[in-house]
């Protein structure tokens, strides 16, 4: 399996915890990202995820990298859904193990916040009158990628 | 003239109206291609805003194009 | 279900994570405690955990309602396990969600670590040889409860 | 005297070898009741490492003891 993965299929949770089970772990912590039913006071319909997947992928292993260096892991997996999505569907997990719960925290969190700043992987909003956005690809929003080019 | 392939996605890939498209081109960077692109497709993000990446690596602005090279131009990410 | 409980038998994941699903929630963040194969350099054959489970379940819940008040949050339930567990069983099962991950992060957090510090459960660690040890239960390990006697 | 229900936990419960008992006892609060049985049952952990809670609510070492009250002893918590 690995480490981190773009998914256009649901993403199954059981399987990736199962990865991570390891007798030498005291503490597993996870995040999962949903779809949420409304986004800064408007109501959302459902919500489309596009990835340039080849440089995700590539990234979202730095990232992953970058964790097990800054922290004392055992295991780091992560996954993220392309496609469209319905609310509450699963769109990104993440899944973090270690002796001790302080670095599972850090870590998950850690990861998360990076993949969400750094990944090429956008997002489209889907509103009740059809109408739809793309967010944050007008004015805001951050670079993606590890430097500013 | 450099013959380049270009990707897009998100809201380039709606503006150019598709994904991939092979271009002959004068502009010697990533960024000048993209100002090129620009003009031609009327994309609303400013040069400033989109990231380059050549063969599936981020690359500078200022990265010299090469003759069979895969570009990709990135729009902001959604962040949140 | 009570949001927070102490359990005999093994934990059931999935039913516990089906509940907190929340069309408003944007994250859920999970802690997983595991029995682990070493304790400060000791390897350990098992755990037993015994709880006082009356005042275990109500400081509990004095611990989620203090997380719901403190953070922005969805949903929160927590279940924590009692009998002898094997190494990789999960002994202690938290799981939170909100709008958005910061107060997930923090407040599933906030649960773990008062729920070690405060819920009146002991743990006996069982080494190779046959020896036992409850753990704090000697000279070290803080008192249970929210405030000294 | 008064006579109350005593419930042990953990290490206190293999000291003593039972998990309840019932006692009549001359003590007025919780910390003189623990310090009657630590002596009587051989108890390691030493009253300040010991928390009480009646009838399943943390009180204060000076709590007094009523006819009928379930004490509980609490020794120090694994934390980690």
């Amino acid at each position: 399996m690995k480490p981190f993965a773009i998914s256009a299929v649901p993403i199954e949770v059981a399987a990736l915890a199962r990865a991570l089970a390891d007798d030498r772990a005291g503490a597993c912590v996870t995040f999962e990202g949903w779809v949420r039913n409304r986004n800064e006071g408007q109501p959302v319909a459902s919500l489309e995820y596009e990835a340039y997947a080849l440089l995700a992928e590539s990234e979202g292993e730095k990232i992953l990298a970058e964790a097990r260096e800054r922290f004392a892991l055992t295991g780091a997996v992560a996954v993220h859904r392309t496609g469209h999505l319905r609310i509450g569907e699963l769109a990104v997990w993440v899944g973090v193990t270690a002796e001790h719960r302080g670095a599972a925290f850090d870590a998950c969190r850690y990861i998360i916040d990076e993949a969400k700043a750094r990944l090429p992987i956008w997002k489209k909003e889907h509103y009740a009158g059809g109408t739809t956005a793309w967010i944050n690809c007008a004015t805001r929003g951050e670079h993606a990628g590890s430097a500013p080019p | 003239m450099t013959r380049v392939e270009v990707q897009y996605f998100a809201i380039l890939r709606e503006q150019r109206g598709v994904k991939a498209e092979s271009i002959a081109t004068a502009a010697a960077t990533v960024a000048e291609l993209y100002d090129e692109l620009r003009v031609r497709h009327g994309f609303t993000l400013p040069g400033d805003r989109v990231r380059g990446a050549v063969n599936d690596i981020f690359v500078p602005a200022s990265h010299p194009l090469r003759e069979g090279d895969r570009v990709v131009f990135i729009p902001p990410v959604a962040g949140g």
